[in-house]
């Protein structure tokens, strides 16, 4: 199980819980199965959004491994100028 | 891809002062920018805005123009497509608008003729029926219930039922028992502000010259920020595919951020291909300052508590900010920024987006932080005054660092602000005096910084010189840092080397220049690239010398034996290796794709000291000092130009840059003579001190330095001006009139 | 409407154009004569990007119509170089890296070799206030300001 | 659009006459073109005179200066002593636009172009600078305060147009000063501004004052009560709150993008009371 926090607008769709607790090996079966378990979170997941493993942001990268012991954080798509 | 092990690597090209690749075209005029390009046939084109802030287009006559003699075409709205995704669909509906106009200076039609002049007069013969309608500009009045409505139906599910249909983004950030902190605070201070949107403000406008068949094939030519995202937004507007437009990125002349969508290039397709010919595009002025990127208006109140020793308890801010006419996220990221600089158990941010008849917002710098932390160093300074502390002291005793858990989430690895506020502590610019009516403000900044989606191709060329391909516009002299870091990795000198910027029909997918990406991300796919041709280079070698291909190393840009082959032959250079590639196996490229992660975030902190006129609310700008961590400084030269242009941009968007709309919902300013940008005679020097601390996302240690310069002016200016008037600044820019009044009364 | 024909002077060179009474000589350089240095930033006089020299003297293209440059003589940043050898104002411009866009470039340029050829020394704040005319957007001055600076030193000791 | 260059000013004057259509001259260009590009004039005739007789020269008269109209703001600024006779007046012309601007503008266009805000007019009108004035029917002179008459507007007839203007003599013991106030240090059209001219006897005493303000009324206005508050003074306290008073009293401004009413108002006085100061140095006086 990994565990990952939501950023608090997005708690009313996940049970107004602020830690959930998923099946996952690496972030696209993380993002899956937030899906699968929150629907609420559907269309935040596919405008896109950024994920911190550890501390470091990643946009994208589905394949990024992840595991209990990882502190994970969900974060609204990055943009720049 | 992690930083090398290689500690206290001994670079040789990475760090020094070398002259950039296209500098004698830029010094000579010979450059080639959106603007400065013809085609045999050209026609030139020409477009309508809307003269109203809000109405309904009942009708367009074109009859008339299009009878005039000299017009080759002419488009409206329903001549692009309507894509399915709402973001190319907001984008072409912002070229050309359809049913509605959104803003002062929205596009409603456009000709293409033989002659300026003709497409002029061209435009006067368009008559466009409008029914106005109620309008608002201003993000507070745009969120009550009873607003005008901009847009219908665009409002993500976060936001709560009941809000005006203006509001589109809803989101919150934060941790820990906010009323427990606040509790426990000696001085609690809850103040509002508000920021008017400020423009990009490059010099040169866009332009573009764009040519599309009746086949759907199609060549566009344009100043812009990535070519890959123009090729995306002209494929969905016109209804045509990727492979078919081939988009070169001219010479560009300044973006920051504001050439990161498209406003002309689906307009000038649209009229090739009515036309037959070639269409050119060159924005004026007033169109740019009308219908581009401006960034976000803002309105925002700020609460934070902190004990008489200067420990904060508690922090909470609300932000409410305006994209302009379109749904609009910039807020996402001004929220997850506002308290990034510091290590607080309790915080919260909320922040809204509300649409309003503006312009569509566009990215300008680290999008959404400068403002919020405006509001945020703004209370800090505040409540140091009020406690009696030193402003510094306070930031160090409070800095986020290695372990804090960051008000957006994530808890921070190694991260360079405590050595930066140390920096500035230790630097005389922070312990000397001041006079009469001077102030001295300082303020931290925060960025995120990106890597993303890039492709490079290294070549070895059979003289021994490197080709360097890769797709992103060179802003500020990225081709020399790119070129730098080949040149670095093969050991080869600088001048052996040339990087040049790639059409989207000559490499892959390449994000914009953006996010302070660059030379991160491009740096990073260069070091592979050249890593890549070094193995194959080791390879050939191996089987000249017959031996292992591990026991050849590359040193010095040589081939050598290694292990127990060490010594039993002579190195081979790059040159020697590249002369006989085609009798070894053929030309020799090393290439790198990738989605670059782990461009690790950045800090700054500014000192800036000002004089009040207490008679007349002038400002000036005595002494600015920049202090940022920008991990290896590739270029020294250029990294300092970013900090001292960002710290310019921002010093501007402080005291006198400002978006004036009228009663009417119109524009009133747009032009540089009352859009006032900072002049050099506005500014003292802008002092720079570079921090290196390695990125361990880079191999080399580099990090992104161009957008958090801008984040720390505003706040650094209006602390600076607030102390020196005795009077706390709460609105920007504080323009004379504003100053005066605040004290006056 | 009909064109006029104009005889000038551009970068010690003779030329003959034809023009429009309405057109300003920053369109004809950039349309008529393939001359594109000179860069249409604002075309109201306020960013000096257009800058060139005529008659001796730093203007704004945009702000000078294309016929009164009859008789007259223009220097465009296209003129300062001579053949491969660069003016010492666009060799420490390069050394010194105060350009990063480039666009404001040429008309910094032109205005800052106008200064030195009437003041081959002047102050910073001089310097400033002569050149505010000349919006650059990238650099927030410092560099240009130094490396004009630079060049003035050398072209005094030259 | 027809460009034309006549041969000689009564030529220039008839041709100006008998336009049917929008006729404009040409001067600086750094107003007229910049109208052009914005659409907001479509001339069907544009006349330059800046090669015709005294144009481009500086000429000593009276012991005053005339100045030919085509005189740019550059080459007023470097004629020494015109600069020392009416620093104001050219430190006014200087202040219009940047240096590529100082190129082109000159001081009768800047009059003509009618706008409140002009900043070489407040120390012409404190001058008592009289313009040369061309019409269909001859020559008149015309006191410079007499030309402006509301923003974009003048008081010259059709077929009018400045050949000079003439900046008379002034005593020894006598200068001007101007100040404007503009948001940034360049490149700003005033936000209100002031212009004092005085003449001192030999203790230092004021015995003539001129004031004028621009950006605070439909034109630029010669404020008799505040020259009046100086005269047999030596700008004491109570003489300057005495200018600065009614300097306040005079303004008329509007609030617009550029500045509020209360803003033009204040800063005029203060402009007025500094503008004072330096003039008052410049001829000699010590406080």
């Amino acid at each position: 199980m990994v565990r990952v926090k939501l950023w608090g607008s997005l708690r009313a769709l996940a049970d107004g819980e602020e830690w959930v607790e998923v099946e996952a090996s690496n972030f696209k079966e993380l993002l899956d199965a937030l899906a699968e378990k929150y629907p609420g979170l559907k269309p935040q997941i596919k405008r896109g959004v950024s994920l911190a493993l550890d501390g470091v942001i990643y946009r994208e990268a589905w394949f990024t491994k992840i595991g209990p012991e990882n502190e994970v954080i969900l974060m609204p798509y990055m943009v720049g100028g | 891809m992690a930083f090398d092990a290689q500690a206290e690597r001994n670079f040789k090209v990475v760090g020094t002062r070398v002259t950039r690749p296209d500098g004698i075209d830029k010094v000579t005029g010979k450059a080639a920018y959106g603007a400065d390009v013809s085609a045999p046939g050209m026609l030139h084109g020409r477009i309508l805005r809307s003269p109203h802030a809000h109405a309904r287009i009942v009708s367009i006559d074109t009859s008339a123009a299009k009878a005039l003699t000299g017009v080759k075409a002419v488009v409206t709205g329903t001549d692009l497509a309507q894509p399915e995704d709402e973001a190319f669909a907001d984008v072409a509906i912002n070229c050309l608008a359809r049913d509605k106009v959104l803003y002062d200076g929205h596009a409603v039609a456009a000709v293409a003729a033989t002659s300026k002049a003709i497409a002029k007069q061209a435009i006067r013969l368009i008559k466009v029926n409008y029914e106005k309608l109620p309008h608002v500009t201003d993000v507070d009045e745009a969120m009550k219930p009873d607003a005008p409505v901009v847009q219908e139906g665009r409002a993500l599910e976060t936001v709560p039922a009941g809000m005006s249909q203006n509001v589109t983004t809803h989101c919150q950030f934060g941790h820990g028992d906010l009323e427990a902190g606040f509790a426990k605070a000696d001085k609690i201070i809850e103040r509002s502000f508000k920021t008017a949107a400020t423009h990009q403000g490059y010099i040169e406008p866009q332009a573009c010259m764009a040519s599309l068949g009746s086949d759907g094939r199609g060549e566009v030519w344009c100043c812009t920020q990535g070519q890959y995202m123009v090729r995306a937004n002209c494929a969905a507007a016109l209804g045509v595919e990727e492979s078919q437009l081939r988009i070169t990125a001219s010479e560009i002349g300044g973006g920051f951020g504001g050439k990161t969508s498209t406003f002309i290039e689906p307009v000038a397709l649209a009229l090739s291909r009515k036309a037959g010919k070639p269409v050119k595009i060159v924005m004026t002025r007033d169109e740019v300052l009308k219908a581009t990127g401006p960034t976000i208006s803002t309105s925002m109140d700020i609460k934070i508590g902190m004990t008489k020793d200067g420990r904060i308890t508690a922090a909470r801010g609300e932000l409410r900010y305006s994209g302009g006419a379109y749904p609009n996220a910039t807020v996402d990221m001004g929220a997850q920024a506002a308290f990034a600089a510091y290590d607080l158990e309790a915080v919260e941010t909320v922040g809204w987006n509300a649409m309003t008849n503006r312009p569509k917002e566009i990215p300008y710098r680290a999008p959404g932080a400068p403002t919020a932390i405006y509001a945020v160093e703004s209370v800090v300074d505040e409540l140091c005054q009020e406690l009696g502390l030193d402003p510094l002291d306070v930031r160090l005793m409070n800095a986020a660092r290695k372990g804090t858990r960051s008000s957006y989430g994530p808890t921070f690895n190694e991260i360079g602000l405590v050595a930066t506020l140390e920096a500035a502590k230790a630097h005389p610019h922070y312990t000397a005096p001041l006079g009469p009516n001077q102030g001295r403000g300082l303020s931290c900044g925060f960025w995120f910084n990106f890597g993303g989606n890039t492709c490079v191709s290294l070549n070895i060329n059979d003289d021994g010189t490197i080709g360097v391909v890769e797709g992103n516009p060179d802003i500020g002299g990225s081709r020399a840092s790119i070129s730098m870091m080949a040149a670095e990795e093969l050991g080869v000198p600088y001048d052996k080397v040339r990087t040049v910027i790639a059409d989207t029909s000559s490499l892959g997918f390449n994000d914009i220049t953006d996010g302070s990406r660059v030379t991160f991300a491009v740096g990073l796919a260069t070091i592979e690239a050249a890593r890549a041709a070094i193995k194959e280079m080791c390879r050939r070698v191996a089987k000249i010398w017959d031996i292992d291909e591990e026991a050849v190393i590359w040193e010095d840009g040589c081939a050598k034996p290694a292990g127990p082959n060490a010594g039993t032959h002579p190195p081979m250079t790059l040159a020697e290796i590249a002369a006989i590639a085609g009798k070894t196996g053929g030309p020799i490229a090393g290439h790198h794709e990738v989605n670059a992660d782990g461009a690790g975030v950045s800090f700054g902190v500014h000192l800036c000291d000002t004089e009040v006129d207490r008679e007349t609310g002038a400002v000036k700008i005595l002494r600015y000092t920049v202090f940022q961590d920008a991990g290896k400084a590739v270029h020294p030269d250029y990294v300092e130009g970013q900090m001292q242009g960002g710290a310019v941009q921002g010093i501007g968007w402080a005291l006198n840059e400002e978006y004036i709309y009228g009663e009417d919902g119109r524009l009133q300013n747009a032009g540089f003579l009352d859009y006032r940008v900072p002049v050099a005679s506005d500014l003292p020097p802008i002092e720079t001190v570079i921090l290196e601390i390695p990125n361990p996302g880079h191999p080399y240690g580099v990090r992104g330095v161009g957008e958090t310069p801008i984040v720390p002016p505003l706040a650094a200016v209006s602390n600076a001006v607030s102390r020196a008037a005795g009077v706390r600044m709460t609105e920007l820019p504080m323009s004379p009139p504003r100053l005066l009044k605040a004290m006056t009364g | 409407m009909k064109t006029i024909p104009v005889e000038t002077t551009i970068n010690g060179d003779s030329a003959e154009f034809l023009c429009h009474a309405d057109e300003s000589l920053l369109d004809v350089l950039r349309d008529r004569l393939g001359l594109t240095g000179a860069k249409e930033g604002c075309g109201t006089g306020d960013c000096g990007a257009c800058s060139v020299m005529l008659n001796g003297r730093v203007v704004c293209s945009c702000l000078v119509l294309g016929v009164e440059a009859q008789g007259a003589e223009v220097e465009t940043i296209e003129g300062m170089a001579n053949g491969e050898e660069l003016h010492p104002l666009q060799r420490i411009f390069l050394e010194e890296a105060a350009l990063q866009c480039g666009v404001c470039t040429p008309g910094i340029l032109v205005a800052a070799k106008a200064l030195l050829e009437k003041n081959p020394d002047p102050t910073d704040t001089e310097l400033r206030y002569w050149l505010a005319g000349n919006l650059c957007r990238c650099t927030g001055y410092d560099k240009i300001i130094k490396a004009v600076q630079t060049a003035a030193a050398e072209m005094r000791s030259a | 659009m027809r460009y034309v260059k006549p041969q000689s000013f009564e030529a220039a004057a008839t041709l100006l006459h008998e336009e049917a259509g929008i006729a404009r001259i040409l001067a600086g260009g750094t107003d007229v073109l910049v109208q052009l590009k914005a659409e907001m004039v479509e001339p069907d005739l544009m006349v330059d005179l800046k090669h015709l007789p005294g144009m481009r020269e500086i000429v000593a008269e009276d012991g005053g200066f005339r100045v030919g109209a085509a005189v740019s703001g550059a080459e007023m600024g470097e004629h020494a002593a015109l600069k020392a006779m009416w620093p104001g007046v050219v430190e006014g012309v200087e202040l219009i636009g940047s240096s590529q601007v100082q190129s082109r503008a000159t001081m009768a266009g800047n009059l003509c172009t009618g706008s409140p805000a002009g900043d070489s007019v407040p120390a012409m009108v404190t001058a008592g600078a009289v313009a040369r004035v061309q019409g269909p029917d001859g020559v008149r002179d015309v006191p410079v305060v007499d030309i402006p008459t509301g923003p974009g507007k003048n008081s010259l007839a059709k077929g009018e147009f400045i050949t000079s203007i003439l900046l008379p003599a002034r005593p020894d013991t006598a200068s001007d000063a101007y100040l404007r106030f503009i948001p940034r240090t360049e490149m700003d059209i005033a936000v209100s501004s002031a212009a004092v001219s005085l003449e001192l006897d030999s203790d230092g005493v004021v015995t003539a004052a001129h004031v004028a303000v621009g950006a605070v009324a439909p034109t630029v206005l010669l404020v008799q009560d505040a020259g009046v508050a100086l005269v047999g003074s030596k700008l004491d306290d109570a003489a300057i709150a005495g200018l600065v008073a009614a300097v306040e009293a005079a303004c008329n401004p509007i609030t617009d993008k550029r500045g509020t009413i209360e803003f033009r108002t204040k800063t005029a006085g203060v402009l007025a009371k500094r503008a004072a100061h330096i003039a008052y140095a410049r001829a000699g006086g010590q406080a």
